[in-house]
């Protein structure tokens, strides 16, 4: 267990630098998530973690150890890979083993303790089974398995869930974050997936073209988004967004006005944010109002896509057992307070 | 009509025969002769394939050695006796031509015999200071001891006597050194196997020590011993008559022609050998006139010189061979006088007995085996092969 | 959020030297090391063929000569080959020999091989099986049924007669087979519902897909129709049907080959396979590399 | 039309799949099939191919077995599978295995690893041949000789005949197998050698349990097919060998150059025809007991 | 457009049936989603109706006609596949034009209709790309296309979206339903996700093991679902599962009693179920009580899962900007109007 620290690292391939001085500090015991779109960057800075890629710029501790030209061996790390690495033909307990056979334990220690890491993931009965005959969630616990079985100060995963279906990935996420709880290694963690970025991690770490956009708690990033980027990355479904205009106390955007005192000269241009969550469909003037262009029932809710005109279409949350009709007129009520504004530039005005 | 004639292919011997058949078509207007050539390697394999199925030519080329098998299979038809009589053809041919007489009428006939003679270098003779070719086994043991070099660490890199029994010295061993040192290869009807004899084994014991003891030549030198000849790197070399056209085109090669040695006691002998032309029996009237016609023309004098001066092989008569100019030839003179004490084997399976005999000498070279031991096994397996043969 | 980005997957452009690592740079010196001898070991293998080429632009008095830059290159032999023009006819036979066969192989092979993986029939396997058991019997055992075959059918000393054996191939059928078991069945019954029968969607959706294997099994067997000797020289009888190899047999006179001669032809035969291969070598290696992906 | 519209789906399969083998089926049996059953008759039959054929009963076989010189071919025939397959398989995996790794002109040095491949058999025996006489032709001589080594008499010798007629059958296949055993490596995903490098494992290691058991499929294609081809080689053989075929004392005679020595020089077809269904037998158990030894257990 | 009608339809390979008479109508225009765990023959159904498989028993009726023995090409359908089966060697016109291919239209005619479709999926400057050139979502909205440009009767798509990522499939779900919304052609669409059956469909049929388990509209499935397995497979996360006993119109579960008058036996053993939305975090004794295990912050709410003793653990709901802490103790409260109750073999009570 260690804390690791990013020390204005960057990456180049040939002449395109991919990763520009990132800096990042994780605590020891930390769950970091890091999230962002496809090509943002996240295996790169991973790997580099690793020892896996080269280091163009900057520094990697882990520890108080600045490992830049450690191999990967000598890092005190173990990692889990999105299609997980398992090798088809060894059995579960030569898979998970394979992370001791470099270690000076005497074999009965080393099987005593993959029958340890097995029954922490609960799979001591499999342990005589080859990967082709588990399912995708065992595949990835034996995965998770080989990696814990080392016991290192730092795991790394990158996007081990991907290959699973819904349910299974719902189930997996969970079991990793308990896993955590109780053994509290550091863990860093790659995903593109903002669910599982707001559900496991302590920390999220949202990225951009190689840039880090923001670095928060999953409560900071999704109630103060720094940017429009993680304002909208973060939730499902989207946040709307609206072009307006501020004058004299006043938003206006998409024919309605809210008052809103903001220190901006007249006739600013703004984005206006507003969240499904906090959209509400009641009776009476409110915000907005439009038509019911598609109804996407979740069971408890309903997600109403309206059409406020001018070309314009906000999602709303319904209540999921009196939802509106298709092509009902509708109004939409939002509190000011949870609204979100952003420049020109698409940083957050507060 | 048409008829078909097959030979192998070999520059001068297909434009001999286009020669011949436009002799031949010019005086007889109303038949035409169309020849087909195959490459030599696979010649014999072509041919077998062909004839069987019908497919093959009216006229064909054969070598005499495997006469048999067809005759056998009714592929061939006798020459009609009155053209081609007995008597007129022992009269009139050399001698070794009476292997293909049965039945009291010929089966085939050649156009051209060949035989052995010693190739020697000119340079390397003079070089050494040798005027004349070895007479004897003994001066070409020795001659060769002379002309042969080495280089530092011994090797040979120049053989006073080429040997290779897979060329033509198995024919030399078989029918020449043999008799000259005293033994019967086989008996009259080749049938029987009789040089398995202390004077046999002389033979081979001669034989091997050219590379054994008198360390003269290396087997397989240069791959092939008429390569080593003419690439200046053999002094000596036996091989036959169909030599003479690929040396005469080597540029820079001086050679000369003697027949071969003679034995310990002054015994002379030579392997003689021909192809045969036959009508198969695939050609019917007309055409079997025709065939007849061709054949006659393809065996006369006047072809017979025309071959030897485009091929360069020797008449199958006497009266073609024996002109007093060619007996004085420096080239042809040794050959002709070869023919005379020629000797034709008359095999059973050409290539298995020649593989008896080529064993027979690896054993020795590469397995040290004694030659009495190697030549028993030998005539064992040799006579094997012709009890298969003639059992059937 | 755009769905336009593509990214080809991460395997796909780390596809470097495998398990290359990353943390030393500069040259290291296992690599240099394997690197001198990989190239050695190159420069051994194509020994032999520099020796070819070397030995067909020497005079025949230095053939004998272990020198591989003859001391005056000459195209003596060159000319000798093709001089009496017949080289050319032989050139020509083999290319159009070679080429319907290897297109009919190529075709029958495929459509053997397509029928054998993708259609669920009983018996699919005894023919396979069957097919491939013809790959462990000599040719040479074959020729003379042939022959009678040919000459029954009157297909001696032709084009067709010279083809026919070789217009479908065991290999071949057993390559395409494993080719088609990469192409995911979704495609073949996304066909069916558009409405093409089954030999259209062989052709034009399942034969597509597989192109780099057909041009690897193409090479394989333009390359064995183009060397072929023993059948091309038991049913031709006219030398305006010789391929290449059977008329090089005619520089072997009896008891003695005109080896620089043999070698000429041999590179004038081997020149173009060569040139083919350099030009469309990424096509040829990719394609060739499939046939091993899947045992 | 109407009959065919009432199949069932499986039905309909069936038609057509026979409909796409018909022509390859007739194809087979006549051109295939019927020669090679043609040939299992003839095994029972003495004919030298002009006369007609006669039943002989098991007497080839029983010659074919009382025979000396084939049990020696017998010999020579394993002998070049088990030294010929192990030793192309792991040149080309050797080779394979380091160009996957190097950059620099890899696409050159695969080319020159290939060429080979593309050459004429005849021209190259003769070449080799060349390589391997004495002095003063010979390169290996020479090049033994000028370091004061004695000369190794290669064709010329029981013992080195048949290594030396098989290298140039080893080198010409090489390229093929580099190929695909790279194509087979290639196919390895790359994480499993990162999680290996992570664990710290060694590159020995790496090959013994990642590499190889992971290439099995490809290793199984390869050894199958490189054993079919060393059971049946014959060109090289022929070709090296031309002056004593088979020679020096079938040193290096294999199976199926006896075969066609039999037929086309003894002309002995039906004791060539018993030869072929021996070597049909042997290839046929050898490709069984290796598909049955390597498929995954 | 068309009906779709199964009756009674099985199918068995070799002897294992893996369909059990399936009875089904689809109305004219209706859009239908299969949804199911693996392996429960939701793809077999559909291949059954698309001709690609072989019906064991019972009738499949398209329109008014039987279709059981008419080939795929005849049954006037299309379907989209899972991996999209768009041709890597055509352009994209050339592979929307491909079920065009043997219809008897005009050339010019085929060109229009080509260009028609593209313009519907906004895909008109992609049309001569190919599909390696393409993203994820691009090729899948070209295999749609290659459905449409025939205008089939019936629809029919096996887990088109399952190889997209999480943002994609949301918007891609909306898309096709908003192009259903505008075509109207009769869909049967296949998935194992519960939130593409319950956002896209008209009727969602609900399977296990070759058995249809319930068959109804969002609302009904979810708000009413037939037995245990429907109501733990529909809605995420999952509902908790009680094991109850029911007395003197007292339900007893997990320590907590709940009144409920109910016709049955006393001390008859029943399962209880609560949705985590509708079991909700706040102060004051409540149904259960319990230590929090673990959180999982989804933004405007966060779920919680609370340890209530006794082996159980339970999901419940918090607002996202006040969630408790972890091993904090909370009352769970819980209206009796929202409980779900099963009897021992699965069937809902009421
Ligand atoms: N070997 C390479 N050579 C050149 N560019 C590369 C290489 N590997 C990655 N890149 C580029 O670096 C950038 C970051 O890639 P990276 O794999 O880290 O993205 P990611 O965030 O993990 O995306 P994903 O979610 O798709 O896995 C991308 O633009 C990619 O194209
Ligand atoms: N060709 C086949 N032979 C035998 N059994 C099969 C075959 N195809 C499918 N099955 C079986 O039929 C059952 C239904 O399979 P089906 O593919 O319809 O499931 P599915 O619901 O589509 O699952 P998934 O969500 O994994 O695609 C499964 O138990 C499967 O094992
Ligand atoms: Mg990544
Ligand atoms: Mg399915």
């Amino acid at each position: 267990m260690a804390t690791l620290t990013l020390r204005n690292l960057v990456k180049a391939y040939g002449k395109t630098e991919v990763l520009h001085s990132i800096n990042l500090e994780v605590a020891d015991g930390e769950f970091v998530v890091f999230v962002g779109p496809s090509g943002c960057g996240k295996s790169t800075t991973l790997r580099m973690i690793a020892g896996l890629e080269e280091i163009t710029g900057g520094e990697i501790m882990i520890g108080d150890r600045v490992v830049n030209h450690l191999e990967p061996k000598h890092r005190d790390i173990a990692m889990v890979f999105q299609n997980y690495a398992i090798y088809p033909h060894m059995s579960v307990r030569k898979n998970i083993g394979f992370g001791l056979r470099t270690s000076k334990m005497a074999p009965a220690d080393k099987e005593r303790r993959i029958d340890e890491v097995a029954a922490l993931l609960s799979m001591t009965e499999l342990l005589d089974r080859k990967p082709a005959q588990l399912s995708g969630g065992q595949r990835q616990r034996v995965a998770i398995g080989r990696a814990m079985v080392r016991d290192p100060a730092v795991f790394l995963f990158d996007e081990p869930l991907s290959n699973l279906d819904a349910q299974l990935r719902t189930q997996m996420r969970l079991e990793i974050k308990k896993l955590h709880q109780r053994v509290r290694n550091t863990i860093v963690f790659v995903t593109h997936d903002q669910v599982e970025a707001m559900t496991m991690a302590d920390r999220i770490v949202i990225m951009k073209d190689g840039h880090i956009q923001q670095v928060g708690t999953p409560a900071e990033v999704f109630h103060q988004p720094r940017n429009i980027f993680v304002a909208q990355f973060i939730g499902a479904p989207s946040m709307n967004l609206l072009d307006a205009t501020y004058a004299d106390g006043q938003i206006r955007a998409a024919g309605a006005s809210v008052a809103l005192p903001l220190e901006l000269p007249a006739g600013s241009a703004l984005t206006m944010g507003i969240r499904p969550d906090d959209l509400s469909v009641a009776p009476g003037p409110g915000l907005f109002s439009g038509t019911v262009s598609v109804l996407e029932p979740l069971g408890t809710e309903t997600l109403v896509y309206v059409d406020i005109g001018g070309g314009h279409e906000v999602i709303a949350k319904a209540d999921g057992r009196t939802p509106p009709r298709l092509g009902e007129t509708v109004h939409l009520h939002a509190d000011a307070a949870n609204m979100h504004l952003f420049d020109t530039s698409g940083e957050a005005l507060r | 009509v048409e008829i078909e004639y097959w030979q192998y292919i070999f520059d001068s011997r297909v434009t001999a025969m286009n020669t011949l058949i436009e002799n031949f078509e010019a005086a007889n207007p109303d038949i035409t002769v169309n020849q087909s050539t195959f490459p030599y390697a696979d010649y014999r394999t072509r041919v077998a394939v062909a004839i069987p199925a019908g497919e093959g030519p009216d006229v064909v080329q054969l070598f005499y050695g495997w006469l048999n098998d067809y005759v056998e299979a009714d592929l061939i038809q006798p020459l009609p006796t009155d053209t081609f009589s007995p008597e007129r053809i022992e009269a009139e041919f050399f001698p070794m031509v009476q292997a293909m007489e049965m039945d009291g009428a010929y089966m085939a006939l050649p156009t051209a015999v060949r035989s052995l003679a010693l190739f020697y270098n000119t340079r390397l003779m003079e070089a050494a200071g040798f005027e004349e070719a070895p007479a004897n086994l003994d001066e070409l043991v020795s001659m060769a001891e002379a002309m042969t070099q080495r280089d530092g660490s011994g090797n040979i890199t120049l053989v006073g006597l080429t040997t290779g029994m897979t060329a033509q010295d198995h024919h030399w061993l078989r029918e020449v050194l043999n008799r000259q040192f005293g033994a019967v290869p086989y008996s009259d009807d080749y049938r029987t196997v009789t040089y398995n004899t202390p004077e046999g084994v002389d033979a081979l014991e001669f034989y091997a020590s050219l590379e054994g003891d008198a360390g003269v030549s290396v087997s397989g030198f240069m791959d092939e011993p008429q390569a080593a000849f003419r690439a200046g790197r053999a002094a000596m070399h036996i091989d036959g008559s169909f030599r003479i056209g690929a040396l005469q085109s080597t540029p820079g090669l001086e050679w000369g022609v003697a027949e071969l040695p003679a034995g310990p006691d002054g015994t002379q002998s030579n392997y003689a050998s021909y192809w045969v032309n036959a009508i198969t029996s695939k050609a019917e009237g007309e055409k079997y006139d025709a065939a007849v016609k061709f054949m006659e023309y393809i065996t006369s004098d006047e072809a017979m010189q025309i071959w030897l001066e485009t091929v360069g092989e020797l008449p199958a008569r006497p009266s073609a061979a024996l002109t007093p100019e060619n007996t004085a030839d420096p080239i042809y003179g040794p050959f002709i006088a070869g023919l005379e004490y020629g000797q034709a084997t008359v095999f059973a399976d050409e290539s298995a007995q020649r593989q008896v005999l080529v064993d027979a000498v690896s054993r020795i070279l590469l397995e040290d085996q004694s030659p009495a031991d190697s030549l028993a096994v030998a005539a064992e397996a040799e006579q094997a092969i012709l009890d298969a043969y003639y059992a059937e | 959020m755009t769905d336009t980005q593509i990214k080809p997957s991460a395997d796909a452009l780390m596809r470097g030297p495998a398990g290359g690592g990353a943390v030393k740079p500069g040259l290291d010196p296992v690599r240099v090391i394997r690197w001198t001898l990989l190239a050695m070991g190159a420069i051994v293998m194509v020994m032999p063929i520099i020796y070819m080429l070397s030995a067909s632009v020497k005079y025949p008095h230095e053939m004998f000569e272990t020198n591989i830059i003859p001391e005056s290159p000459t195209f003596f032999n060159y000319g000798r080959v093709l001089e009496d023009g017949r080289f050319y006819r032989w050139f020509l036979n083999s290319l159009v020999i070679a080429t319907v066969t290897t297109v009919s192989a190529v075709f029958f092979d495929a459509l053997v091989g397509y029928a054998l993986c993708k259609f669920k029939f009983r018996g699919r396997y005894l023919v396979f099986i069957a097919i491939l058991s013809t790959l462990m019997i000599p040719t040479e055992m074959l020729i003379i049924p042939w022959y009678m075959m040919a000459r029954n059918f009157g297909w001696l000393d032709t084009y067709w007669g010279i083809m026919f054996p070789g217009m479908m191939t065991a290999f071949g059928t057993f390559l395409m087979k494993q080719f088609f078991e990469t192409v995911p069945d979704d495609f073949l019954e996304a066909a069916r519902i558009d409405g093409l029968n089954e030999f259209q969607i062989w052709w034009s959706v399942a034969m597509p897909l597989v192109t780099p294997a057909l041009s690897a099994l193409a090479i394989f067997i333009f390359l064995g129709n183009w060397t072929a000797f023993i059948w091309p020289l038991i049913v031709t009888t006219s030398q305006e049907l010789y391929t290449i190899p059977v008329g090089l047999t005619t520089f072997s006179v009896e008891q003695s080959i005109q080896w620089e001669l043999i070698m000429t032809g041999a590179a004038l035969a081997t020149i173009p396979t060569l040139v083919v291969f350099l030009i469309f070598q990424r096509y040829i290696i990719r394609g060739v590399a499939m046939a091993g992906l899947k045992g | 039309m109407k009959l065919y519209d009432r199949l069932s789906i499986k039905q309909k399969q069936v038609v057509w799949a026979w409909t796409f083998l018909a022509v390859p089926v007739v194809f087979y049996v006549v051109i295939r099939f019927y020669p090679t059953f043609d040939a299992i008759v003839l095994s029972f039959q003495s004919w030298n191919m002009l006369e007609a054929r006669q039943w002989n009963g098991f007497d080839n076989y029983a010659t074919l077995f009382a025979d000396p010189v084939f049990w020696k071919v017998f010999q020579n025939t394993f002998l070049y599978l088990i030294i010929g397959t192990p030793t192309s398989l792991i040149f080309s995996f050797l080779i394979a295995y380091h160009l996957d790794k190097t950059r620099f002109l890899h696409g050159f040095l695969r080319a020159l690893y290939f060429l080979p491949f593309l050459t004429s058999t005849v021209a190259m025996a003769w070449v080799w041949r060349w390589f391997y006489q004495p002095v003063p032709v010979g390169i290996f001589n020479s090049f033994l000789s000028s370091a004061g080594i004695s000369q190794v008499p290669f064709l010329n010798s029981t013992t080195y005949a048949l290594p030396a007629v098989l290298a140039p059958a080893v080198w010409a296949g090489l390229g093929f197998q580099i190929i695909i055993f790279m194509a087979g490596l290639r196919a390895i995903p790359i994480s499993y050698y990162e999680a290996a490098r992570i664990d710290g494992v060694s590159n020995w290691t790496i090959l013994r349990e990642i590499t190889l058991p992971l290439m099995r499929p490809t290793i199984v294609f390869l050894v199958v097919f490189s054993s079919i081809g060393f059971l049946r080689i014959f060109d090289q053989v022929f070709n090296m060998t031309t002056n004593n075929p088979g020679g020096p004392l079938n040193a290096t005679k294999p199976l199926v150059m006896m075969i066609y020595q039999t037929a086309f020089n003894s002309f002995d077809m039906g004791y060539a025809a018993a030869q072929t269904v021996v070597l049909f037998t042997v290839l046929l158990i050898v490709s069984l007991i290796q598909l049955r030894l390597l498929r995954d257990r």
